[in-house]
């Protein structure tokens, strides 16, 4: 595997430029997967997500999910860009790019990627309700609304 | 009380956290031989507004995941936050 | 989900386009997967891999496993197109992209339609290895070279 | 020996199954009632280049597999071919 794409950007993420860096005549399969900005979640209306990072850490952490995946799969090349700012509906947030030889090692690497991204690497979303209100998603922490709509008297 | 030998660190503070608090670095005064447990009951003795993420905030040393157990030194980075919500 | 693209080609898959097509607010993950010509198969090399089609059969295939895969998961969008004729090292001969609500359906359903589409699909690929032979693959016949080398006296 | 009621169905060939033939479609004597199985011993039989395959061999009726049980009439829409291999 050659030193696998890891990249931060305030740019909307062009999958198409990524999945041409991991295309190789020696991998079988290529699999992208996009996280995108869903408008509903549990009823609620999203209108955007802020994305913020810890940068450094982010892209240290993102790097070394790269080379554990590659120890345990035989990655031909792998990419891995996360979106940061105010994205609105639809735009993508995170782009992940793996090759491999056969097409379950890049089910499986792709899978475990972005499950494992989810979990470690220092990036925080904020809801921007429809309502109004704004809340950071943190996991397992409890109701985290910090701007509850301004209601008239 | 201020003891010789006693540290100051800048603590990089991110999402809720950051706003519980209001701003970010914070500076936080360790005791000699502070680890991360000490850093904890100190951020949360300095900033109570950060108590509804207490049991949550994780703590990175030098870009990765501490426990509480490992000592701290004045010269590391270091920074604290909620559990992550990327992707 | 709106109606499912379903296409066979002679040109170069555009699975930009492809992608595009499958994105939607509605959608938090699009799972793309790019099927390429990978130049070694159990140390044989490849030089080129040409494709044929019954082509209403599996037209209608592709589409019936579109179809399926929406019973069986959530799915926003699905897409499969499958490239014909002789593709070059490297190229793409099958695209499938969804977008769905969850990443995880995403991925199920990816999968799924790959590995359905390879066992039902009337599809097959004739290798041109490197030592001048070609080679119906036809999984589960025997041997089936059909240009041994022409050998020197 | 030709039997009133006989029929001629063509048959589609693809891939290694058209070039062991040599050609495709081929045109195949049916007798009345034939099902799936009598088209695959009608073939077998007319030719033989086709054994590699004999018992791989697929049929397709109005473009949808066929088991051997499956009647046959002559305005249907017929094909034969290996398993196959696309993706």
């Amino acid at each position: 595997m050659a030193d696998p794409h890891i990249e931060l950007t305030h740019q909307p993420i062009d999958y198409q430029a990524l999945t041409e860096r991991v295309r190789s005549p020696q991998a079988g399969a290529v699999l992208l997967f996009l996280g995108t900005v869903r408008e509903f979640t549990s009823g609620r209306q999203t209108l955007r997500l802020e994305y913020e990072a810890y940068p450094p850490m982010a892209l240290s952490k993102m790097r070394e999910l790269a080379e554990q995946a590659a120890q345990r799969w035989p990655l031909t090349e792998v990419a891995i860009v996360h979106r940061l700012g105010l994205l609105d509906l639809g735009e993508i947030s995170v782009a992940i790019a793996v090759s491999t030889p056969h097409r379950d090692q890049g089910f499986e690497a792709g899978r475990w990627l972005i499950d494992t991204l989810k979990e470690v690497v220092p990036v925080w979303k904020q809801e921007n309700w429809s309502d109004g209100t704004q809340e950071w998603v943190h996991p397992g922490t409890s109701d985290t609304a910090t701007s509850p709509p301004a209601l008239g008297p | 009380m201020k003891v010789p030998g006693d540290m100051k660190v800048s603590v990089q503070l991110f999402a809720r956290a950051r706003d519980l608090v209001g701003t970010s670095p914070v500076e936080v005064e360790l005791p000699q031989n502070a680890n991360v447990g000490s850093l904890r009951r100190a951020l949360a003795a300095q900033f109570p507004a950060l108590a509804p993420l207490g049991p949550h905030l994780l703590v990175a040393v030098g870009q990765d995941y501490a426990r509480d157990q490992q000592p701290l030194s004045p010269d590391q980075e270091i920074a604290c936050f909620p559990p992550v919500s990327g992707g």
